[in-house]
């Protein structure tokens, strides 16, 4: 499977499955998204970087729209999903969220139990059709997350009285077992330790053969370590956006560099 | 899916199992009914419920606002001594002695005489129709204004007395002709006098504050019956209650919601409390009787007895309502601010209580409507009752005798004369602008605290 | 008035009380007041409370004993002196304590709490006054009237002359009827009205609808019962009673029910709608994320969620119903029946027990008297339908965060 | 104790709109503070005067009855000892239907057999199953059957069961039947049940009520007092009984059959702790207020024929045995 | 300063701030801490390290006492501040909780101005005499918690309205604001660029020289960076405690080798 995979990737490498032009962002009188023009890739993870504050969620929140949600938020320009205008009229938010799932920065489990809580998207969109391919997916996504083994004795128990790294794993598997074609991850792994982060980064290469994964992350490590191309914020304005390789090794703007080594936050 | 033989060429693949977003596919097309369904139940929801507020609002103000017009009569009447001054002397002592009844006469004539200047000619028009015009009210009216000025006594004076309410009716649209006709109480031809009158300028209707500021008045006047009386006294029970209500049922939710230990107990109080919600309002009246009146000596029919008992029968729909509402503000907030070294009891003071604000209020806006529209309760401790003194200024005022809004409404519409029904929607109207006043401020404070975290 | 001088005098001391003890602590806090346990206030607030708290303990005991007529009226100068005279050992006390070592805070905040339980306790007491009240009166009316037609009897047609029937089965079965229909329209109207205004309405459109809609709550029931005497009642008749064969009673626990359904809206809808927009908005942003419709979201996790604070709006509205006089009497009729046609005249406990109290029966025979056995009963049958609700609100409890 | 300046009075609702014509006009005509009426019902208003002697309690109680044993018992147990009963008048009470439909000229035979659980049929007693008046007496119209009969809370129940229904009973001789069946005290108890499916409709609430319900059921005829039809007479009209028309007239002449005393009850200790009591109770019976041309009769109280014994009995304090 | 804060910090290294012995926390049933033993020296900073899920969040909110909030936690065992249990009757534990701050895992700022939002504790401990000392504490806090320059246009707006990690780092502000002798961070990094990171580590090294800090992390180079002490938890067990040098290069026990080396999570 992963032999396929590789040659899969090697020639989807080119589909854009995301491309947005001149996005800009408003919260009331805040300008926090200048112009980000970016093509995201089709089976391929894209990592968003750059200082706290610059403006990655939000940017990764006009994908999906949900930025609709909050009052304040306006957004302009265009953003196209396999070709199609997310922003048009036509298109039903929830369909595209059904596409586009997310993880947010804050884990925020359902205040049902742990098994309720990935089955949720597979049973709203009709994903199984009896309860032991729920059962199956339940498991599969918890075990992608990596947190099968803690949590299979007690699936009945509610998800909120999990460690906060466990309930951030939680929020992975919920997200996943929906099976969206682009995954959204903003900071999936700053509450979780090594290990669980190594697991979902293999999670994360492992979807990579089926969806495109974009992760805003604040390690450059992991950055380096799991994506394909990196996007690099500032202040609200994508400064760089290429290969991963280049932009760590032979970044083109002097803020890039910077923050790289260290100098800007 | 990755089963599938390598494609040539992967763009041939796609379509075959990605959808476009521009077209719905089936099951989203049924969820996305399914969604329009629900929010239009919540629309209709709200729709229906609005019609339904407009609908008793027409109601009520189509009945009611007549209330607020009066019709008046300006007649000359000339104060005859003998009748108003047997002694001659003026002294007012002895000139009170004469009762109202005799100010009728001389009103009487009064009219027969002023009808008679005027000219007017009506067939089968009786005298007792002629003094029918008027309302018994102006017998009252005249003797006051003689007994405080008792030199007018021998002059002619320029008077506006109130005419009878059946007549006032008449200009209303309430009264018409072919209802005069079997009516005992007018006539016709009495009508048509009124309206001879009217064209005259001797009759003229217009705006009417002493329905706002008289008190209540005999079955027999229906045209001088006010709400003031009534307005103070659900003023004073509105101020014991929310002096009293709503602190004691935050304090107390805030006990039992944030401080009491989650045991049996704490679970008795919590049901005990739901239970009171439901006992029906004439036992707190009951209640009132017992313990107010008879155990602690309060007098009879005195706001503050009706202000404690409606006290009581709100404090279950506070308490209810604040409890939820401060169960809902999120544990992290508390934590924030144990974190930081605050009590507990400042973390409920500074934090929780402001973010359950909203709900305090609405649980006060709803529970004050009620107290304010309540009648069953007051029955008993006697505030269900004919009060035509004004109660004095707070804090002595609370106990004087007084009515309430509804107790108005209550007895008017009891009343034979129909005159009586549009005075009580009426004081409805008033009732309504009261808990509007009352609940704006409310509003207002809850906007300014609502907000999602 | 020496009992209100008293207090006044009590209250300046409070007051004055508060200076001191601000001044004192900063006397002897000092350079640094940081190091002190409690700040300043704290210290000015418990002195303040101590010298408050005697003197209204000796002027609450006093007002009883005055009620109990343990004490005659002469005795107030002298009531009015012993809580002077406590203020100003209160006073004393207070200010003795304030130094660098007392937790002030501690103090007031014990003192609050303390304030806090009489509060909650005051819900108790009316509990018990009102049972107590009721206990009297009924055991009265046991002694008079045979229990078991009482409970059982499935009759109820009190007589001037005595020798009545007074079963409260018939008012039992039209005081749940009437409650269900009434539930049956507040409950779901409600509930979409305060969803639709927390999660789909305009900031605009809530900000006037939910004040409207609270109006409904403070128009007076005698409107409602006009309503569903001259309106809804004939209304019902003409087109469904009648129609269907179904009776041609212009009263009825339908017309009673709608009416005071429309009554209860707002209870369930402003009461609901502040809780379910105090769910965090996180867990919503979660439902949506996984790409479902608002609907499902708002069912799925935003109301069970809102759950038990939604329990407690219906249990309102429910005794709220229960406890409705005028719309029953002027919709429903003041028949006592048991029937399963929605169309026929029906009453309820509550208006039975108005009717008894306020009618023109001899106060002490059965007939009045079984107004407070009533109200008994309707005591115990809520009481064990507030237990059934609270144990399944505890059994569906969920807890976000 | 210490005076009260206000009287204040409790009692039936009947009574209170003659209590309140009275009232205005003593705080009109006076110098004494107009008295507080409160109204809730004769029972009510009894039990409050009988809780005691002092100024917390009420001074005088409305009744549109007469009190009874046990209640009188009750008072003398709290003190209350010294009791004046002032009969004012007496209330007429009336049988109207709307005004647009058929007149009707009743007896109260046609009554019992209109209304009562069990009628005669062919000399033995069956449930009743009239459907149209035409059906009890011919000489009615064909309309159906519908009364709006007072509540078992009020006091009209008890004499419209009393003077019409069992009147009614014994004229067309179901009573002896009845008896004949079940017993003296059963054959009474069965001559004043009223039908229960529907045809005899309760009313809990006051006169309005019952007119809106006949507004609303053009097909009812309701039982009313004298004072609420004289002021409705645009909208109801009035069945006679037995012939006799209903009003102050015939019925203070005795002629027209259903009516009741009213009723105050004056507590005599009251008289020196509560200004202008005593002034108060005279001024109710005198001849320019309860007279035959005062205001009450005007407003629809049957003047007492023996107003002056009456007044002769307050001038001189006299109270119950 | 920074030589006298040298100096201090040999002299007091010794100083024992916190001792623990055999805790132990239950949730309902499930035994979250088994037998902790552990020293913490005042004007040093602990790093507590560890898979996730393993307890080292529950035994931070055992040290000043938030256990108490949650109704299903039990604790057991004995744990000195300053040579007094904490657990004892007579301690207040607000008083407790002024000399240990905390700064949680979630970010939760009180929907209040980001100014209220760190003046609050130094308003209920009476810290500032006068709105020109507040002003300073807000801005020196802020500061301190890489900030400042962020927000200081918009002090008024609500805190609720930040970006995670500005939130984060405004709750940093807020607990630091108070001045505490004991300062308790769970993951305080976790949503923080490397910019901000390196200057919440800087703030924590500069807050050593005055209190005593008590870090979780996941990052064991952070962990490597600013602790001087450093403990790993595992399981609910605290399985080896001591010099960070000596955790990170020579451990004791086979878990904690296991772990550092990334094999066990
Ligand atoms: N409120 C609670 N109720 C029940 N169990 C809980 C509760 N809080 C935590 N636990 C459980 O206790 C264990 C320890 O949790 P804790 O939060 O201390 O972990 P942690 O080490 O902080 O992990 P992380 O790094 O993921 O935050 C976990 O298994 C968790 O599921
Ligand atoms: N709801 C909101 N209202 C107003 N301003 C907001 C809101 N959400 C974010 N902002 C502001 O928009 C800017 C970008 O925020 P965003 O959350 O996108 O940052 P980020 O890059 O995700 O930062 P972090 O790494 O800290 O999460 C920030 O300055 C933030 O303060
Ligand atoms: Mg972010
Ligand atoms: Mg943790």
């Amino acid at each position: 499977m992963n032999d396929m995979s590789v040659l899969e990737r090697a020639v989807s490498q080119q589909d854009i499955k995301i491309s947005a032009r001149k996005v800009q962002v408003y919260y009331g009188d805040k300008h926090a998204l200048k112009d980000v023009d970016v093509d995201i890739l089709d089976k391929t993870v894209t990592a968003f970087i750059g200082p706290s504050g610059c403006g990655k969620s939000t940017f990764l929140r006009c994908i999906n729209r949900m930025n609709d949600t909050i009052p304040a938020a306006r957004v302009e320009g265009e953003i196209r999903l396999d070709g199609e205008d997310v922003y048009d009229r036509r298109v039903d938010p929830v369909q595209l969220r059904a596409k586009v799932g997310m993880v947010f920065q804050k884990p925020n489990p359902f205040p049902k139990s742990i098994y309720d809580n990935v089955a949720y998207g597979p049973r709203i969109h009709g994903l199984a059709r009896n309860r032991a391919e729920l059962d199956e997916i339940v498991e599969k996504s918890l075990r992608g997350a990596a947190l099968w083994n803690e949590v299979k004795d007690r699936l009945g128990e509610p998800g909120t009285g999990l460690s906060g790294g466990q309930q951030q794993r939680l929020c992975i598997a919920r997200a996943v077992a929906t099976s969206p074609e682009v995954l959204l991850m903003d900071e999936p792994c700053s509450a979780l330790d090594p290990i669980a982060t190594a697991q979902v980064e293999e999670l994360i290469d492992e979807l990579r053969s089926r969806f495109s994964v974009v992760i805003v992350t604040h390690s450059m490590q992991q950055a380096a370590r799991v994506s394909q191309k990196t996007a690099f914020f500032h202040l609200g304005n994508l400064v760089e956006y290429g290969e991963t390789d280049d932009i760590f090794t032979k970044p083109q703007d002097s803020r890039t560099e910077a923050y790289i080594s260290g100098r800007i936050g | 899916m990755t089963d599938l033989p390598m494609p040539q060429n992967p763009a041939a693949a796609q379509p075959a199992q990605k959808s476009s977003l521009l077209s719905q596919d089936d099951r989203t097309r049924r969820r996305n009914a399914a969604e329009k369904r629900f929010r239009s139940y919540g629309a209709a929801a709200i729709g229906l419920a609005l019609a339904a507020l407009v609908v008793l609002m027409i109601t009520i103000i189509s009945a009611g606002s007549g209330a607020f017009r009066q019709t008046y009569l300006s007649i000359p009447v000339a104060l005859n001594a003998e009748q108003l001054d047997p002694e001659g002397n003026r002294d007012p002592a002895e000139m009170s002695k004469v009762l109202t009844l005799r100010y009728g006469s001389v009103l009487d004539s009064a009219l027969a005489a002023a009808v008679e200047n005027t000219g007017i000619q009506i067939e089968g028009l009786s005298d007792r129709e002629i003094k029918g015009l008027i309302s018994r009210e102006a017998a009252a009216q005249v003797r006051n204004r003689v007994l405080a000025d008792p030199e007018l006594v021998g002059q002619t004076i320029e008077l506006d007395v109130l005419v009878n309410g059946r007549v006032d009716g008449y200009f209303k649209g309430r009264v018409t002709m072919a209802s005069a006709a079997r009516d005992a109480n007018t006539s016709p031809e009495q009508l048509m006098l009124a309206d001879a009158l009217a064209e005259r300028g001797m009759l003229v209707t217009r705006f009417n504050w002493n329905f706002v500021t008289n008190p209540d008045a005999s079955d027999q006047r229906p045209e001088a019956a006010g709400v003031g009386v009534a307005i103070l006294g659900s003023l004073y029970m509105m101020l014991v209650v929310l002096f009293l209500a709503v602190p004691i049922g935050v304090a107390a939710s805030i006990y039992l919601e944030e401080f009491a230990p989650k045991n049996r107990w704490t679970d008795i109080i919590e049901v005990n409390i739901s239970n009171l919600a439901a006992v029906p309002s004439i036992v707190f009246g009951i209640l009132g009787l017992a313990a107010f009146i008879n155990f602690a000596g309060l007098p009879q029919s005195a706001p503050i007895v009706g202000g404690l008992v409606l006290t009581l029968m709100t404090l279950p729909t506070i308490i209810i309502s604040t409890r939820a509402a401060l169960k809902a503000v999120p544990p992290s907030i508390r934590d924030a601010a144990l974190g930081v070294g605050a009590s507990r009891m400042q973390s409920v003071f500074h934090h929780v209580l402001p973010l359950a604000m909203p709900g305090i209020l609405t649980g006060t806006i709803i529970g004050l409507a009620q107290a304010l529209g309540e009648t069953a309760p007051l029955l008993l401790i006697g505030m269900v009752a004919f009060v035509r003194e004004f109660p004095g200024a707070p804090p002595e005022g609370l106990f004087d005798p007084a009515s309430a809004l509804p107790v108005q409404v209550y007895n008017w519409t009891q009343r034979a004369d129909p005159a009586f029904i549009e005075r009580a929607s009426g004081a409805i109207i008033v009732l309504l602008v009261f808990l509007l006043c009352m609940n704006l401020l409310a509003i207002w404070l809850r906007r300014r605290f609502e907000r999602r975290w | 008035m020496p009992l209100s001088w008293a207090l006044i005098a009590s209250f300046m001391l409070a007051i004055a009380g508060y200076f001191v003890g601000r001044q004192r602590i900063y006397a002897s806090a000092g350079p640094d007041i940081r190091l002190l346990h409690s700040r300043p206030v704290y210290h000015g607030a418990s002195v303040a409370l101590t010298t408050l708290i005697l003197p209204l303990a000796v002027l609450a005991i006093a007002s009883f004993m005055r009620m109990g007529g343990v004490i005659g009226a002469s005795a107030g100068p002298v009531a009015g002196l012993v809580a002077l005279g406590a203020a100003v050992l209160g006073l004393g006390w207070g200010v003795s304590r304030v130094g660098q070592g007392f937790q002030a805070r501690n103090a007031v905040e014990k003192i609050v709490l303390g304030i806090l339980i009489l509060c909650s306790v005051i819900a108790i007491a009316t509990t018990a006054a009102i049972v107590l009240s009721l206990l009297f009166e009924t055991g009265h009316f046991l002694q008079l009237y045979d229990w078991k037609t009482f409970f059982f009897g499935t009759e109820w047609t009190p007589r001037f002359q005595g020798n009545s029937q007074l079963g409260v089965l018939p008012l039992l079965w039209g005081t749940l009827y009437v409650s269900l229909i009434a539930l049956l329209v507040a409950v779901p109207i409600g509930l979409f009205a305060a969803i639709y205004m927390s999660e789909y309405a305009s900031k605009r459109v809530r900000g006037i609808a939910k004040p409207a809609i609270e109006v409904l709550a403070g128009i007076p029931t005698i409107v409602y019962g006009l309503f569903a005497l001259i309106t809804v009642g004939p209304m019902l008749r003409d087109y469904f009673a009648q129609p269907m064969g179904l009776g041609n009673s212009a009263s009825s626990v339908l017309t009673a029910g709608l009416v005071m359904g429309i009554m209860l809206i707002p209870f369930v809808s402003s009461l609901s709608d502040d809780i379910i927009n105090a769910v965090p908005q996180s867990l919503r942003d979660g439902a949506l994320g996984l790409g479902s419709t608002p609907s499902e979201t708002i069912r799925q996790v935003v109301l069970p969620a809102a759950l038990p604070g939604i329990v407690g709006a219906v249990l309102l509205a429910a005794s709220r119903a229960i406890g409705e006089t005028m719309i029953v009497v002027l919709g429903a009729g003041a028949a006592a029946r048991m029937s399963l046609n929605p169309f026929e005249a029906m009453t309820t406990i509550t208006v039975k027990i108005v009717s008894q109290l306020t009618g023109d029966n001899d106060f002490s025979s059965p007939e009045t008297l079984v107004a407070f056995a009533l109200g008994l009963t309707l005591f115990v049958i809520t009481l064990g339908l507030n237990i059934v609700a609270l144990y399944i609100v505890r059994k569906y409890r969920e807890q976000y965060e | 104790a210490q005076a009260r300046e206000q009287i204040q009075i409790s009692g039936s609702s009947t009574v209170l709109p003659y209590a309140t014509i009275v009232a205005e006009a003593f705080g009109e005509n006076t110098d004494y503070r107009t008295p507080v009426i409160e109204s809730g019902g004769t029972g009510a208003g009894l039990q409050k005067f009988c809780e005691g002697v002092g100024t917390n309690t009420i001074d005088i109680a409305n009744a549109s009855r007469q009190i009874r044993e046990g209640e009188l018992a009750a008072c003398q147990g709290n003190g209350v000892t010294e009791i004046m009963e002032v009969r004012i008048g007496y209330d007429g009470i009336v049988f109207a239907s709307s005004a647009n439909g058929p007149d009707f000229a009743f007896t109260p035979a046609d009554w019992f057999n209109a209304l009562s659980a069990k009628v005669v049929v062919d000399g033995a007693v069956a449930d009743n199953s009239a459907t149209n008046w035409s059906q009890v007496n011919p000489d009615l119209p064909d309309q159906e059957i519908l009364a709006f009969v007072p509540g078992t809370k009020h006091g009209t129940r008890e004499v419209f069961e009393e003077k019409v229904i069992l009147a009614g009973c014994e004229e067309s001789g179901a009573l002896e039947v009845f008896t004949a069946e079940l017993g003296e005290d059963a054959a009474h108890e069965a001559c004043m049940t009223l039908r229960t499916d529907g045809r005899a409709v309760d009313i809990d609430g006051d006169y309005t009520e019952t007119l809106a319900r006949i507004d609303s059921s053009p097909n009812g005829i309701g039982v009313f007092g004298l004072a609420f039809y004289e002021n409705n007479t645009d909208k109801l009209s009035v069945g006679t009984i037995s012939g006799v028309t209903p009003s102050t007239e015939t019925i203070a002449s005795g002629e027209y059959p259903v009516s009741r005393p009213l009723f105050i009850y004056v507590k005599k200790a009251h008289f020196e702790q509560v200004d202008g009591l005593k002034e108060f109770v005279e001024f109710f019976v005198s001849d320019d207020l309860a007279g035959p041309d005062g205001p009450l009769a005007e407003y629809g109280l049957v003047s007492d024929p023996e107003l002056a014994d009456i007044q002769a009995a307050v001038a001189d304090e006299t109270v119950m045995q």
